[in-house]
């Protein structure tokens, strides 16, 4: 189905049919779901969607981060020239120079007994860089994002606040020069003051390297904020995946249209008036075959319940996977 | 006797189980020990009392003109528990069987060598005709064969000596037996001496600990215990308490190993002999002072006593002199030390250990073992230089003990000891009547120990119960075991002396 | 030993705490750095730190006579002297001096066991948590089979084989920590691979042993040092035990259990002598103890505030 | 319901096969362990005037002379018959006599645990008031307690009790279903030697878990709807805290029948503690074997309890 | 002010000050909180994290951690909480206030039936008998929509969804009828289409049942739609507080302002530059003298440095702040949706 994304050498990333099943007391899980999507040399991809919709999973198995024990994963991962998904341990060791990952909890994702140098200078200890090398990349790479290196030597990350935290993981991703970063979600733990720091760092960097960024989030705010491109999922699946003016102004998916309506809104200027229907949301557990959304669709119809949708090119542009897709503007924008 | 009541219940603490029923394999005089257990079933055939004579028990008497031909005569009516007559048939089935080796009696070499003179002359008579005179021969049995069973009981278990069943005609029938916990009899009914036995239940509760056992007997939880005043401390004064002597003055005594290490020279004995002061050694054993120490192999109240002869004093300088004399010789004393873990011994051996430390040339070890494997590492397998055995070892009346003890291949001969002087003086003694010729023999024999130093003799000792103040009916035989037929509760302080 | 006479005169006041006490009785006490103890843990700390130095040292104690040799009479009272100041035992030598160098006995074996208990049990522990399946099931087994054994009675039988010998307790002992430390071990890994590092380490490339060592194995150290006092008081406990059974340490060093053991025959007329070994048992394993909650408080607070 | 009986089901199943191998491991070392241990029981039974020839001759009888893993095998076949056989010496059946003393064992250890149940309350209490002065006593005296061995509490409370004050018999036993009273006299201070460890123990770790558990979220969210605090305690705070006591009790107990020897030796009661040791010193390898097993069968069975405990008392756990 | 029966307020605070002892010396994790909500009216919170939002909460609740200090005034209904004994003083706040935590998965106690946890304060504080609790738990479990309530009574916590559990801890919170709802940080850990539900629930509740709610959050467009007024903390302090559409139409405080433009907005296009507030929050233990913002504060004066300003209302009623360079009163229309006009 997806065979109409030819190979292109202009996408660094191109992911082909990915799936990743994690079995859990003998029975599978299908957490990602036949995803194909591509990201251009210094574009940025946001992917949204809900808890559990699989945006770490994609990340990771970008990566190859899944834990081997229980996890089936399917599909190729191309980088540049390069199949990831074939390549021996040894050999993905050496792509790690380019390919880099920045976490939900920074803090969590440093060791706490190493300080902030040898946290910054890890990459390249592994990549087996000269210790002379070495200081002056760790050094650039904090300079890059804003701290004095002089400074920051010899302390240990649980001094840092969260955002300074943040800053170091980018500086250590840096520090080995990576050509894709995958952001699993970089800001959901901070502040919004701290927050607009590090997209505002994330931004730069990308721009005065040409980074390719694949940046996970929840926040359809963020997301539009620093994405080219924008995918969204909905259990495993991609359901729409277009520009970030296709999806944010013409969603054609009605499950993004949910997604945006439920985004809160900066705006007192006159009251919220709540949805006056109390009752949950029919269970979030999926459906068996068909669309997954069809449960709280509210277009859905017999042909939902019968075929799962796959992604075709919507009236804007984008592509989406819908029996009954939307040609409207998002609510609350103007055409 | 008088009050003698029937009825009632005691309980003797044992420090070990049994483990076998096999009348033929005896050995160890102190109460609550094997043998103890066995009297209560089988009863003793003969039995040697306080003053060393030898009584009829479960027959009426063994008795000898020349100490060569001697005459059994049994009790009529006498009757196993299953039934079967106790007489001459059934005595020498038992001394047979004794004497086959492959009942691994203790006593087959004894019984052995006068097996072919025995001659039953009617149910209740067996004449014995011994190959050489030996005027100590009914004491002999008494001490290693006085037990006789159900020769239709021992016939069904065959060669499996753990299917032995205790089928006696002794004053108890056993009941049950709880391995390692307790064993218990109940009145036999159809004893031969009515109204003995008086209690109608006999207990043997197994208690390891020493002052487990001396507490449970202050409160009353058993009858009695065999143990030494140093042990019982102020628990002697305690209300419903009382101790009993068995007044036989018994020997502590180590062994030297002569087959082979340090101790097969003649100067290491010595030295050891010097290097000790043996009143501290017993003082630390029993944390009691003002012991008196034997000289010689009998002691100042036996009868072969001889003040001539002693054995080496205390003599620290000479001790080191000969220390170094061997070291010189290319032979340094180096010993081991090999006793069981029982918390006396082990303080008995440490001081030993700490003594000789302190000299020069010397080097000790201590090797504890269980209670179990004692004998077999130092009768079996003679792997020691000096092996301690636990409590005394009763002395009176010489025999078997002291040929046991000393004659070449004497079963309780662990250290190897051999010599053919030695051997004489024994066989002299046995072979006659005149006290003069056996006094005479036995001085003999005190000169060889004072010269051979066979063994490591420390100190002597009598032996006490702790028991209930109402015990009554307390008959000692073969020097400690009680003859359970007599025993009764009384209603007042009687044992108390 | 420091001469009590020349301290400088303390009087502490109706509100003193017991820290201040112990500070000044102990100046370099305050050096020893234990965030957040309470003066029971300082004392704790201070005192295991005197036992380990008492082990190292006791042989130059001035005055102290030899643990083997006669010092008085048997079993005497204690009385006002260095030597005398727990009495004498059952064949003269110094209770005092017995239980000092108890205490190296004591402190070698759980040095030595634990040794091998940490080494290997985090080595088993570290392969299970990290590979997980196989490995994870063996170590298990093994260290249920550890804990369905009564360790006491393995190394009695151990001791009926070999003989008393210090290297048979100190190896059956060590082995059966190890089903502990490998389960705390393990249980450390699982939680150190859940966290982000560990995966952060693997997107830089770094191997499995790199991860395992220089990653995961600094972040045991806490778990398993918060652990370590617990077991080593029951190290002291299990060969107290033995020697108290007599198939401990081989007369005549001296060891507490065999000491109380020795004491105990005699507690009817000597009542006084099985103190010293006593306390210096009860005390240590107090210690021991309290420093291992101790730790355990703080690890579980730090786990908390991350 | 058979479907929510299932994974309880699969859950048990791999406990008793994990069970099952650790019955083997234990089993086999005792086998071979007892295979090298020095002297024998042909030794101890023919006497100590036995030849070589003849203690080997009994050895073969008995089967000793085989190597370790066919003794065993014979050993395992015998047992899966349900013939643990007959204690060497006094010929009684093996298994009569091991359940009679672990039901021996079992009682002290039962009561004991009874007994140190006592700790939870208090730990309820001072956990609810940290830090105050009954919590801080209660935290010493459960760490002195904790530090005085088994072996020094019978040693001292022998001495004490039985010699000194005489409240209580120094050795001895009645069976509770023979003289109930006598009984209750008779293990009086086994229990107590044993239980003071133990409450101490149940003490420290109740008390630690009902403090992490009144740190949790839903104490606050009880706290700030007005509840007050015993029905907080009681309600909220108990059962939470109640897998990780449970763990400790499975442990204890399992500790308790392991490390009876000392409290059983020492007042001569007929438990298995008692029996294994002297088993072990006369070599009466199939009671020693029959005793290890069933400490491994009750080690796996408490485990199974305590996970079964879980499931009952946890609503989330299903399967382990 | 007089006391007419319409302007009442069902909870105030005047001065509290809420303090704690560290290593560090004494922390002022509160100063001089005022405000006071009415009948009626929805109050939203918001701050950064570690500003004191549910510290304040939690002295208003008296569950604070052991070793708080609170000064102050705090009135529930007219009664000063901190005249009556603790006892008592939980039992008014336990009828009166019914409160949602933030995280629902620690929230509710994974070992008791949600049926159990709803009843309980009823059962205690109204003394409602089994079958009344029951029932009356049944009802409130339907009110807010969670389906099969009758089956769902018997249920565990951990059968139920996170958006499920908040409706649970909400009809937990109603059992007692309350006069006030406090949601800390209700929705935070929930998706944003959990959120909306949980949020629009909430706030029917509050206008079905005529009661007041407090709604705390860090995320100014939870509050945003759904608040009357708003108070925004700083560093324990109060910096603004007033009507919630004059706050965000027309925020005088600079941090309120600097906040609001750091937020990415749907409405502007990709790869905007956000504005940034440099630096960190205020260290508790060692609280600059002047305004606890000046520090990071781009309009920052020597005065700032200096002086602690004090709460000044603004032009519209009502409207409080405290900053000695205030932002300047913007003129637009009150009601328009200009916003949204790029
Ligand atoms: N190691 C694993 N083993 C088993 N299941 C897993 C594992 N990792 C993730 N899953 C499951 O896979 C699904 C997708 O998880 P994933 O973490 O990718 O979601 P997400 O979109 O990142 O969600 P969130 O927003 O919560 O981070 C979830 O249902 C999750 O429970
Ligand atoms: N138990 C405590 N001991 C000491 N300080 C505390 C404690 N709890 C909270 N604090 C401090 O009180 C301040 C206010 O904390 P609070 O939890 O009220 O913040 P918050 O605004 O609710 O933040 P968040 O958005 O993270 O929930 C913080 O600086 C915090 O460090
Ligand atoms: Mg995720
Ligand atoms: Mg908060």
């Amino acid at each position: 189905m997806s065979s109409d994304i030819e190979p292109n050498d202009d996408m660094i990333l191109e992911v082909r049919n990915l799936s990743v099943s994690f079995s859990r007391g003998g029975k599978q899980m299908k957490a990602v779901d036949d995803v194909s999507f591509t990201v251009a040399a210094g574009e940025t991809l946001g992917l949204v969607g809900e808890s559990g919709s699989g945006k770490t999973t994609i990340g990771r198995a970008i990566l190859r981060l899944l834990p081997d024990a229980n996890t089936k994963a399917e599909g190729d991962v191309r980088y540049k020239k390069t199949y990831l998904n074939t390549l021996s341990n040894a050999d993905m060791r050496h792509m790690r120079d380019r390919l880099q990952m920045i976490f939900q909890d920074p803090l969590s994702s440093f060791n706490p007994r190493r300080n902030v140098e040898d946290i910054v200078a890890e990459g390249l200890v592994i990549q087996g860089r000269p210790a002379s090398e070495r200081k002056s990349r760790v050094e650039a790479a904090l300079s890059a994002v804003g701290f004095d290196p002089a400074s920051v030597a010899g302390r240990r990350p649980h001094q840092f606040s969260g955002g300074q935290c943040q800053r170091i993981a980018i500086a250590r991703s840096l520090a080995v020069e990576p050509e894709l970063i995958v952001c699993d979600e970089p800001v959901a733990s901070l502040d919004v003051s701290v927050q607009a720091q590090v997209i505002n760092l994330l931004q730069d960097i990308r721009e005065s390297r040409n980074l390719a960024l694949i940046f996970i989030s929840h926040d359809l705010a963020v997301v539009k904020n620093v994405s080219d491109r924008v995918a969204v999922l909905y259990m495993g699946r991609i359901v729409e995946i277009g520009t970030g003016p296709q999806i944010y102004e013409r969603p054609a998916h009605p499950y993004t249209r949910t997604l945006l309506e439920a985004v809160p809104v900066v705006d007192a200027t006159h009251k919220i008036e709540p949805d006056g229907k109390r009752t949950v949301m029919p269970s979030r557990n999926r459906p068996e075959g068909g669309c997954a959304f069809r449960s709280r669709c509210p277009r859905a119809s017999e042909v939902c319940a019968q075929n799962v949708p796959t992604l075709q090119p919507a009236p804007r542009g984008q592509m989406v996977a819908c029996h009954h897709p939307h040609d409207e503007p998002a609510p609350g924008m103007a055409a | 006797d008088e009050q003698a009541v029937s009825g009632g219940e005691m309980t003797i603490i044992a420090g070990s189980d049994i483990k076998s029923w096999d009348p033929a394999i005896t050995s160890g005089t102190f109460p609550g020990g094997p043998m103890d257990q066995l009297d209560a079933v089988y009863g003793f055939l003969v039995y040697v009392d306080l003053e060393g004579k030898v009584q009829g028990g479960m027959a009426e008497s063994l008795t000898s003109d020349d100490a060569v031909v001697w005459t059994l005569k049994l009790r009529p009516e006498v009757k196993f528990t299953d039934g079967t007559p106790y007489d001459a048939e059934a005595v020498a089935y038992n001394w047979k069987r004794t004497a086959n080796p492959d009942t691994l009696a203790p006593a087959q070499p004894f019984v052995s060598s006068w097996i072919d003179g025995v001659k039953i002359v009617d149910p209740l008579t067996i004449e014995i005709t011994l190959p050489t005179a030996n005027r100590n021969f009914g004491s002999t049995l008494a001490q290693s064969a006085p037990f006789v069973g159900s020769p239709a009981a021992l016939e069904a278990a065959g060669s499996d000596k753990a299917a032995i069943k205790p089928v006696g005609a002794g004053a108890f029938l056993f009941e049950s037996w709880d391995q390692g916990i307790s064993l218990s009899f109940k009145r036999n009914p159809d004893y031969w001496d009515q109204p003995r036995p008086y209690l109608d239940t006999l207990k043997f509760a197994i208690i390891p600990e020493t002052n487990s056992r001396i507490s449970t007997v202050v409160q009353g939880g058993a009858t009695m215990m065999a143990g030494y005043p140093y042990q019982f401390g102020a628990n002697a004064e305690a209300p419903g308490v009382a101790t009993h002597e068995i007044p036989i003055p018994g020997l502590y005594r180590a062994y030297f190993n002569q087959k082979a290490g340090t101790f097969t020279d003649h100067r290491a004995r010595e030295a050891f002999y010097h290097a000790i002061d043996p009143g501290r050694l017993m003082q630390a054993y029993t944390q009691v002072e003002g012991y008196v120490i034997p000289t010689n192999y009998f002691t100042q109240a036996s009868p072969f006593y001889d003040p001539t002869y002693t054995l080496p004093t205390y003599d620290p300088a000479k001790a080191q002199e000969l220390f170094n004399e061997l070291a010189a010789d290319g032979k340094p004393f180096k010993m081991k030390l090999v006793t069981y873990t029982n918390s006396d011994l082990k303080r008995l051996s440490s001081y030993v250990q700490q003594v000789l430390s302190a000299y020069e040339n010397v080097e000790v070890e201590l090797e504890l073992v269980d209670q179990a494997m004692l004998k077999p590492q130092c009768q079996t397998q003679v792997n020691f230089d000096l092996c301690v055995d636990g409590g005394v070892l009763v002395a009176n009346g010489a025999e078997p003990i002291i040929s046991n003890l000393l004659k070449t291949g004497g079963v309780d001969n662990w250290g190897q000891y051999s010599s053919e002087a030695m051997d004489g003086f024994l066989a002299a003694a046995n072979a006659t009547m005149d006290e003069t010729e056996v006094k005479a023999a036995y001085a003999n024999v005190q000169k060889v120990v004072a010269e051979d130093l066979p063994l490591y003799i420390f100190g002597s000792e009598t032996r006490f119960l702790l028991l209930r103040d109402n015990t009554g009916g307390i008959v000692p035989s073969n020097g400690g075991i009680l003859q359970k037929q007599y025993l009764y509760v009384c209603e007042d302080a009687c044992a108390a002396e | 030993m420091t001469d009590i006479g020349n301290m400088p005169a303390f009087k502490p006041g109706p509100n003193a705490k017991l820290g201040d006490i112990v500070r000044h009785a102990m100046p370099w006490s305050s050096k020893l750095k234990l965030p957040g103890a309470t003066p029971f843990e300082m004392l704790a700390a201070i005192f295991l730190v005197l036992l380990v130095l008492v082990a190292l040292l006791v042989d130059f104690v001035p005055g102290l006579v030899s643990p083997k040799l006669p010092y008085g009479d048997f079993s005497q009272l204690p009385e006002w002297s260095l030597n005398g100041l727990l009495g004498t035992d059952d064949i003269g030598r110094s209770i005092f001096s017995r239980v000092l160098h108890g205490a190296r006995t004591s402190m070698m074996i759980v040095a030595i066991s634990t040794t091998i208990a940490l080494v290997s049990g985090l080595l088993l522990g570290m392969l299970a948590g990290y590979y997980r399946g196989i490995f994870e099931r063996g170590v298990d087994l093994f260290a249920n089979a550890l804990a369905a054994m009564p360790s006491t009675l393995v190394v009695l039988a151990f001791v009926a084989v070999t003989g008393p010998s210090v290297v048979t307790i100190i190896v059956v002992l060590g082995i059966f920590d190890i089903g502990t430390y490998a389960r705390v071990a393990k249980a450390g890994v699982i939680s150190q691979s859940n966290r982000d590092y560990v995966l952060a380490a693997r997107a830089m490339g770094a191997t499995d042993g790199r991860i395992l060592l220089k990653e995961i194995l600094p972040n045991l150290i806490p778990a398993l040092t918060a652990v370590m006092p617990t077991l080593m008081a029951g190290l002291i406990i299990t060969e107290g035990s033995l020697s108290f059974l007599g198939y401990g340490i081989p007369a005549p060093a001296p060891s507490w259990g065999g000491m109380i053991a020795s004491s105990t025959d005699l507690l009817s007329r000597f009542p006084v002598l099985i103190v010293g070994p006593v306390l210096a048992i009860v005390l240590t394993v107090y210690a021991f103890n309290t420093i291992g909650d101790y730790l355990a408080q703080r690890l579980n607070n730090r786990e908390r505030e991350s | 319901m058979l479907n929510s009986a299932m994974p309880y089901l699969r859950a048990i199943s791999t406990r008793l096969l994990t069970g099952i191998l650790v019955f083997l491991l234990v089993t086999f070392s005792a086998t071979a362990l007892s295979s090298l241990a020095p002297g024998s029981a042909a030794q101890l039974i023919l006497g100590d005037y036995a030849t070589p020839e003849q203690i080997a001759a009994l050895n073969a009888q008995y089967g000793y002379d085989l190597p370790i893993w066919q003794r065993y095998l014979s050993w395992l076949g015998d047992l899966l018959r349900g013939d643990l056989g007959v204690t060497l010496f006094s010929q009684q059946p093996i298994l009569g006599v091991v359940l009679e003393r672990a039901a021996v064992t079992f009682e002290i250890a039962f009561l004991a645990m009874a007994v140190s149940l006592i700790g939870i309350p208090v730990a309820m209490y001072t956990a609810s008031h940290p830090n105050k002065l009954t919590d801080k006593i209660m935290r010493s005296v459960s760490t002195v307690l904790l530090a005085v061995p088994t072996f020094v509490i019978v040693v001292l409370f022998s001495y004490l009790f039985a010699m000194v004050l005489r409240w209580f018999p120094a050795t001895g036993w009645a069976k509770l279903t023979e003289n109930p009273v006598a009984n209750l006299w008779y293990v009086a201070l086994p229990v107590l030697c044993l239980s003071l460890h133990q409450t101490a123990y149940l003490y420290r770790v109740a008390r630690n878990e009902f403090v992490a558990t009144l740190q949790e979220d839903y104490i606050a969210v009880a706290r700030a709807r007005g509840l007050p605090l015993s029905y907080i305690l009681f309600n909220h705070a108990l059962r939470p805290a109640m897998p990780q006591i449970l763990t400790v009790m499975g442990l204890s107990l399992t500790y308790m029948l392991a490390g009876s020897f000392v409290v059983e030796s020492y007042f001569a009661v007929p438990g298995i503690g008692w029996t294994i040791l002297s088993a072990v010193k006369s070599h009466d390898i199939p009671l020693v074997q029959a005793i290890l097993s069933l400490t491994v069968v009750i080690f796996v069975i408490v485990f199974m309890l305590v996970d079964l405990g879980y499931a009952l008392i946890d609503p989330r756990v299903k399967v382990s | 002010m007089d006391a007419t029966l319409a302007s009442q307020p069902v909870l105030s605070c005047t001065a509290m000050t809420c303090e704690m002892d560290s290593v560090s010396g004494p922390l002022q994790i509160l100063q001089d909180i005022n405000f006071s909500l009415d009948t009626r009216r929805a109050l939203g919170i918001v701050g950064e994290s570690g500003a004191g939002k549910s510290m304040l909460i939690k002295a208003i609740m008296g569950i604070a951690p052991r070793g708080l200090r609170t000064i102050g005034k705090i009135e529930l209904d007219g009664q000063d909480l901190s005249s009556l004994k603790p006892k008592q003083r939980a039992k008014l706040i336990g009828r009166k206030v019914g409160i949602v935590f933030q995280n629902p998965m620690s929230s509710l106690n994974p070992f008791v039936q949600i049926g159990r946890q709803i009843e309980e304060a009823g059962c205690i504080h109204l003394g409602l008998s089994k079958t009344e609790a029951r029932a009356r738990s049944i009802e409130l479990l339907s009110f807010v929509g969670i389906p099969d309530p009758e089956d769902c009574y018997d249920y565990y916590p951990h059968q139920f969804s996170g958006g499920m559990k908040q409706r649970i801890m909400i009809a937990a919170a109603l059992i007692c009828q309350p006069d006030v709802l406090i949601a800390d940080e209700a929705t935070t850990a929930l998706d944003v289409t959990v959120q909306k539900e949980v949020l629009d629930l909430l706030q029917t509740i509050q206008t079905e049942r005529q009661m007041s709610m407090i709604l705390v959050s860090h995320n100014l467009g939870v509050v945003a739609g759904r608040t009357d007024e708003i108070l925004v903390l700083y560093g324990g302090n109060v910096v603004e507080y007033g009507p919630t559409s004059e706050v965000f139409r027309n925020p005088r405080h600079r941090y309120t302002e600097a906040l609001l433009s750091a937020m990415p907005a749907m409405d502007q296009p990709a790869h905007t530059r956000l504005r940034t507030i440099p630096g960190q929050p205020p260290n508790l233990a060692n609280r600059p003298t002047g305004c606890p913002f000046a520090p990071r504060c781009a309009s920052a004066q020597a005065k700032c440095h200096e002086v602690m300003p004090a709460m000044a209302p603004g032009v519209h009623p009502g409207h409080r702040f405290a900053c000695h360079f205030p932002l300047a009163e913007i003129a637009r229309p009150a009601s328009s949706d200009s916003a949204h006009v790029e």
